[in-house]
């Protein structure tokens, strides 16, 4: 049991691991604010969740493991919130997006739709 | 320290270790920019690895009342964050 | 004393250095820069590394922090330099908020935050 | 001084904080519960303004409970997804991305549920929403692809699914 | 292995303090000394003063970053 | 001019204060005078004399409890500071 | 901020910051925490309410006569309890030996008075952060009006 | 209760929490702000007599905040020095405040007035505080409460000149609240004690163990009070804000607040630091010429001025070169004339400044060559004046002869009589400067600005008729206070 347990653990920790390392990449490499956003969210809120799971695993069923998901649950409600707010300022002060970028107006197509 | 860590613990610290690596990069992002927007990403990922860290040897040293800080900021971190973004948008904060 | 005597009482010793290598920082940032906020985060970083060094001296080696269960014995690092450090950083956040509205003012009155420029409007004098 | 109306929000968003207090605290000796008790109360009292009204709730309706749930775990798995994605784009050693803001309409009403739906737009697949205003989003895109799924993407049909049984239950 | 921990920590305190000093913009070293709050909240941890730890992250990570920015957005961001 | 001036000051305080932290007590050290009968009472005695598990609370509002009154008069007086300071127009 | 997403995910996280904040004031005395840190926490939730709506909300919610009462109450609470155990015949700011019960130790009501000036700390240092935050923010603004 | 027996703790306690209350009262009840005021004030002040008497019968005694006992709490000492010091702030204090009363009214904006009596009450018991405070990390808060404090009271007044002053008197003070830390660190480290009577146990064995700590220590110390108290080369702060200021802060700043940080560091350099390390290092030596370039260059400043109040406030810095050259001598009779001479100073410049107030508040002239011939038109102050200024120059039958003659005979003592001839040519320079003042004032024709000065009320003038008596009174019968002092001086000598 206690072989699974930690097995799970590892891996869990390791692909949180993994996905940080590759938010973190992708704030290098990406071009421009919009792209480096996707990378950082995403892979941050995941890699926070699956790092802050494992320890839950570990902890058990124990006050520590609750605010570890009292944890997760804040990260998941903020962090899309505050990457959201980075980006409509930085949207609305016309902070220039990297070169091919297109923009499409769907508004239309999308009420045909329905 | 005055115990052996166990195997998950060292893996906890080792983890912890990378995310310190990875923080650094964080930081060259925040220090070169380009814009302010990139900078604000950087602190807010900054942020979130903090809390990881501090999750991590809040277990790797067996003290589990640090889970509290972590918690703390978690909290306090997204006001900050709020704060810079509104200034960037408005140029004001109120 | 030789150099590897030197690094190795420098590795035991770490978080002093550190803290004296981050005192130096911010002090040269404080006296250096010309622009008054970048005085007062160098004045923060300055108040944080003496911190830094005052808690250190409150380390003991295995100690765990000063929170007791009834029943259990622990080695406890010594409580005292974090209690009074407690009180440092509220000092040192009372300081800042009372610098930045003096710089708000400042810059009402003189349009500059820049202390060589408002020393050149006054006239004379240094900062 | 208004007055303040208790009604269920009033009580049920008590309960939730009263229920965070015990998670935190994790002791159940009474006096930990009479406090936390009192502070849940006079929290909920002091942000009387911010509960949301009848007309905003939309998460706990009975019936809409198990569609919920079903969202978050199609969330999850859209999450990791998501990570997936961007993973193949990043370690890939030639960034191919063709990034580009959608501007569409989602029919989702409730504004709790367009926060809902924009968060969810920034966690999943190549898309961050930008801006909310009305029922148009602002989306960037990391891909081609992931423009073209905006429009035919499940997360929206479940919304305004969820949002006709609550108001046909009602 | 937390000697390296540590060690890390406090070269990256380091790094944020001469970036803050060399930070042309006002804000990105409002920024970068908000990061430096944070790593330095690490240290209180490895210290064992959580106490210290936890007040950091609410005034250092917090409310000194906010009062910061609530200056340099009543004066003049370029330095 | 005066860059070069303080640099130097600066190197000076640095050197100094280097040969200092190489002699100070290491750190950590369980025998360091720091851990003389100050902070075993605390320890020892703070659970029955104070009641608090907390031990820095205990110092902070028993033992040292006029440090932090002073700590939030300076809260107090920061604010009638920056009242007086941008209420004055 | 007019902004439906950060003002919807702050109402609904508000309360609990509130909540977290003064679990950690009431809870200083039993784990790491304490007046200021909690404090601290509150005011930054108000700040976070002022941030998300506008200022005029957020003196709204807490006008300033009601934050300058808050802020004297609290100082006067802790040199109250000093004055207190002055006249229960002990020296000023004494605890036990002025008699204050000290309870079971893991109760929130032991250790006599450090419950009570931890609570009237936070209160104070509550109302602090968030005049010191308001005050600076709003110099600019009343200016205009002028 | 005994009231009497917790006095050392409610003469900081009282004034502290009429701080608190005073913003509610200067919103609701305005008129009450100054009874609150003095009457706190008037507390402390009777404390302070009862604590001499009381000390002067039975000898130094101490408090324990919280009944615990030293090495675990806070102990307040009750000492000859730290009562003698504590009368001096709260007798001068009220007497400057209950000027102010009136004085404040046109130089303040009415709405601020109250936040005014809230800091004025808050320095007050910091700066009591620091001086019977027997723990070196209480006597750091206190400092800090006193740092922002005092630049709360310049800047309080909306002018540019303030404000800037006010911002460069905080960067220095917290530059030197910072080395003080630093200091106080470095002593912790190797006594483990923060109370001042157990770190002296403790320091002649640290010493032996890590002398170098203990150097950088005691060099930390001497800047960072050195900074706050303005010993010479670090007083780059002071002019702009002892001059700017409005009358009253200027009076308390020059007359009290800078004396409190030379309190601190007799106390910390005699109490503390064993008389062998103070011997090994050239520390006293350093102070003793910082105190002597003070005095000469601080003179030498004050004669440019044209400004009355900044010409007072370099005054300042030649004066606080007296009380650092008493205490770097040494000597009995040397500490004798330090410590009173921060009495006689306290009562003078005070006087001095208010007297310039009143000459603001008059004629709202404040340069010195229009003020020529005010004593045809507002006789009382400029008397007072002119008794300020011979005390300063040290004419007999004033108390600035008498603090000035203790130190030239310390010197003497130590056989250094080149400290005692700096004290002849500095009474010279410090006639260069009052004299002819006191000369233009009454044997010139009065200047235009001068012609019809506005009456002073009653509030002012009572106060300077008082000080100008005290300076006279203490002048003639030195020997109320010199019994204290001499004691003070034993003590710290350990005779």
């Amino acid at each position: 049991m206690t072989v699974v347990t930690n097995v799970l653990i590892i891996v869990t920790l390791a692909a949180g691991l993994f996905f940080f390392l590759v938010g973190v990449l992708g704030l290098l490499r990406l071009p421009d604010v919009y792209s480096r956003m996707h990378a950082t969210t995403k892979c941050d809120t995941l890699g926070a969740g699956l790092i802050l799971f494992a320890l839950v695993l570990y902890a058990g069923f124990s006050n520590a493991s609750v605010k570890l998901l009292l944890m997760i649950l804040f990260l998941w409600i903020t962090n899309p919130t505050a990457a959201h707010i980075i980006a409509r300022a930085s949207y609305r002060n016309k902070v220039r997006a990297c070169e091919g970028t297109y923009e499409l107006d769907k508004t239309g197509e999308v009420q045909c739709n329905d | 320290m005055g115990f052996e860590f166990t195997f998950l613990e060292n893996i906890f610290i080792g983890t912890g270790i990378i995310l310190i690596i990875a923080t650094f990069f964080c930081l060259y992002r925040a220090v070169v920019g380009p814009s302010d927007a990139d900078r604000v990403v950087a602190i807010n990922i900054i942020g979130t690895k903090t809390v990881v860290i501090i999750s991590l040897i809040a277990f790797a040293l067996r003290q589990e009342f640090f889970l509290d800080v972590a918690l703390v900021y978690a909290l306090v971190s997204f006001v900050a964050t709020i704060g810079i973004a509104k200034y960037m948008e408005k140029g004001a904060l109120e | 004393m030789s150099i590897t005597e030197i690094v190795l009482r420098l590795h035991a010793n770490s978080y002093y250095f550190f803290a004296i290598l981050l005192f130096i920082i911010g002090f040269h940032t404080m006296l250096t820069h010309n622009n008054l906020i970048k005085k007062v985060i160098g004045m923060n970083i300055m108040d944080t590394a003496i911190f830094l060094l005052f808690v250190a001296i409150g380390y003991v080696r295995g100690g765990r922090s000063p929170i007791l269960e009834p029943g259990v014995d622990h080695v406890f690092i010594n409580p005292l330099p974090t209690a009074l450090i407690l009180t440092g950083i509220v000092v040192a956040v009372s300081v800042t908020a009372y610098a930045l509205s003096l710089i708000i003012k400042l810059y009402k009155h003189y349009g500059t935050i820049d202390a060589e420029e408002i020393m050149r409007i006054r006239g004379g004098g240094s900062l | 001084m208004k007055k303040i109306e208790k009604d269920t929000t009033f009580w049920l968003t008590a309960g939730v904080l009263f229920l965070f207090w015990i998670l935190i605290t994790g002791r159940f000796h009474w006096q930990h519960l009479l406090v936390g008790a009192a502070c849940s109360y006079a929290i909920t009292l002091f942000n009387y303004d911010l509960l949301l009204k009848p007309a905003e709730r939309s998460l706990y309706h009975k019936k809409t409970f198990w569609k919920w749930v079903v969202y978050f775990c199609v969330l999850v798995v859209a999450i990791f997804k998501s990570n997936w994605d961007v993973a193949k784009i990043v370690l890939n050693p030639k960034i191919d991305i063709s990034p580009g803001f959608i501007k569409y309409r989602a029919r989702v009403r409730k504004p709790l549920n367009r926060v809902i739906l924009a968060n969810s737009i920034t966690l999943t697949p190549g898309t961050l929403t930008v801006e909310l205003e009305g029922d148009i989003y602002v989306v960037h895109a990391l891909t081609r692809g992931n423009a073209e799924d905006v429009s035919e993407w499940g997360m929206i049909d479940r919304l305004v699914e969820i949002e006709e049984v609550e108001r046909n239950g009602v | 292995m937390i000697d390296v921990f540590k060690y890390l920590i406090l070269v990256f305190l380091v790094f944020c303090a001469v970036f803050v000093a060399r930070a042309k913009n006002m804000l990105s070293a409002v920024i970068i000394f908000a990061a430096y709050s944070l790593m330095m909240a690490i240290l209180w941890l490895l210290l064992a003063a959580p106490d210290v730890a936890i007040t950091e992250a609410a005034i250092g990570a917090g409310v000194t970053t906010l009062l910061l920015v609530a200056a340099i957005s009543k004066t003049r961001r370029e330095e | 001019m005066r860059k070069i001036l303080v640099l130097f000051f600066l190197a000076v305080i640095m050197v100094v204060m280097v040969a200092t932290v190489i002699e100070m007590p290491t750190l950590g050290d369980p025998a360091n005078v720091t851990n003389n009968e100050v902070p075993r009472r605390y320890l020892e005695n703070s659970l029955e004399e104070t009641g608090a598990l907390n031990v820095i609370a205990s110092i902070l509002i028993d033992y040292r409890a006029f440090d932090t009154l002073g700590e939030a008069t300076v809260l107090f007086v920061a604010i009638a500071a920056v009242l007086s300071n941008m209420k004055a127009h | 901020m007019e902004d439906t997403i950060v003002r919807y995910v702050s109402r609904i996280i508000l309360p609990f910051v509130q909540l977290y904040g003064l679990y950690v004031v009431l809870h200083g005395h039993l784990s790491p925490g304490g007046g200021f840190s909690g404090g601290t926490i509150i005011g930054a939730s108000m700040i976070l309410y002022a941030l998300s709506f506008n200022l005029a909300a957020g003196s709204k919610k807490l006008s300033h006569d009601v934050s300058s009462i808050l802020e004297s109450t609290g100082a006067l609470i802790f040199a109250g309890m000093g004055l207190i155990s002055l006249l229960l015949g002990a020296n000023f700011l004494a605890n036990r030996i002025a008699g204050f019960p000290l309870g079971t130790p893991g109760n929130i009501f032991s250790s006599g008075s450090i419950v009570i000036i931890t609570f009237g700390v936070g209160i104070k240092v509550a109302s602090t952060m968030i005049t010191l935050f308001f005050s600076l923010i709003e110099e600019e603004h009343s200016h205009e009006h002028h | 209760m005994n009231l009497s027996q917790h006095l050392p703790a409610l003469i900081i306690v009282v004034p502290l929490f009429f701080a608190f209350v005073m913003p509610l009262l200067a919103r609701w009840c305005k008129q009450w702000c100054v009874p609150t005021t003095l009457g706190a004030i008037i507390f402390s002040f009777g404390a302070a007599v009862k604590m001499t008497f009381q000390v002067m019968n039975t000898g130094p005694f101490s408090y324990y905040m919280g009944n615990w006992p030293p090495p675990w709490g806070i102990e307040l000492s009750i000492d000859y020095l730290t009562v003698f010091a504590a009368l001096t702030i709260n007798g001068v204090g009220l007497l400057i405040i209950w000027y102010g009363s009136k004085d404040l009214l046109h130089e303040l904006k009415s709405e601020v007035i109250g936040w005014y009596y809230t800091l004025y009450l808050l320095l007050m018991a910091s700066m009591t505080g620091i001086v019977i405070t027997n723990d070196i990390f209480n006597m750091f808060v206190f400092f800090e409460i006193c740092a922002i404090a005092s630049c709360g009271i310049i800047s309080i007044k909306e002018s540019r000149d303030c404000i800037e002053a006010a911002f460069k008197y905080l960067v220095l003070s917290v530059l030197g609240s910072g080395a003080f830390l630093l200091a106080i660190a470095l002593l912790y480290m190797v006594t483990g004690h923060l109370n001042f009577t157990f770190m002296a146990e403790a320091l002649p064995d640290a010493m032996v163990l890590y002398p170098k700590n203990l150097l950088v220590a005691l060099g930390l110390l001497v800047v960072g009070l050195g900074v706050k108290a303005a010993l010479f080369p670090l007083h780059a702060w002071l002019p702009d804000a002892h001059s700017s200021a409005p009358s009253p802060s200027s009076a308390v700043l020059s007359a009290l607040v800078i004396k409190v940080y030379a309190v601190a560091m007799i106390r910390l350099l005699y109490l503390v630091f064993p008389r062998e390390l103070l011997g090994m290092t050239p520390v006293m030596e350093m102070i003793l010429w910082m105190a002597t370039l003070a005095i000469i260059i601080g003179s030498m400043f004050a004669i440019v001025q044209d400004d009355i109040k900044k010409m007072l406030a370099y005054s300042s810095i030649a004066q606080i070169g007296y009380v650092f050259l008493g205490v770097g001598l040494m000597s009995e009779s040397a500490l004798v004339g330090g410590i009173l001479h921060i009495f006689n100073h306290a009562t003078m410049k005070s006087l001095l400044f208010l007297v310039a107030g009143a000459f603001i508040y008059g004629t709202g002239a404040r340069k010195l060559s229009e003020l020529k011939g005010i004593g045809h038109t507002m006789p009382i102050p400029t008397i007072a004046f002119c008794i300020g200024a011979f005390s300063m120059v040290g004419i007999p039958i004033t108390s600035g002869f008498i603090s000035k003659w203790y130190l030239a005979l310390g010197a003497l003592d130590v056989g250094r009589p080149f400290f005692t001839a700096v004290i002849l040519i500095s009474s010279l320079l410090n006639g260069i400067y009052y004299l002819p003042i006191v000369v233009n004032a009454f044997f010139s024709k009065p200047e235009e600005a001068v012609k019809e000065p506005k009456q002073l009320p009653r509030q002012m003038l009572v106060p300077l008729t008082l000080l100008s008596i005290g300076v006279i009174f203490f002048g003639i019968f030195p020997s109320l206070i010199l019994g204290i002092v001499y004691r003070a001086a034993q003590l710290l000598l350990g005779l």
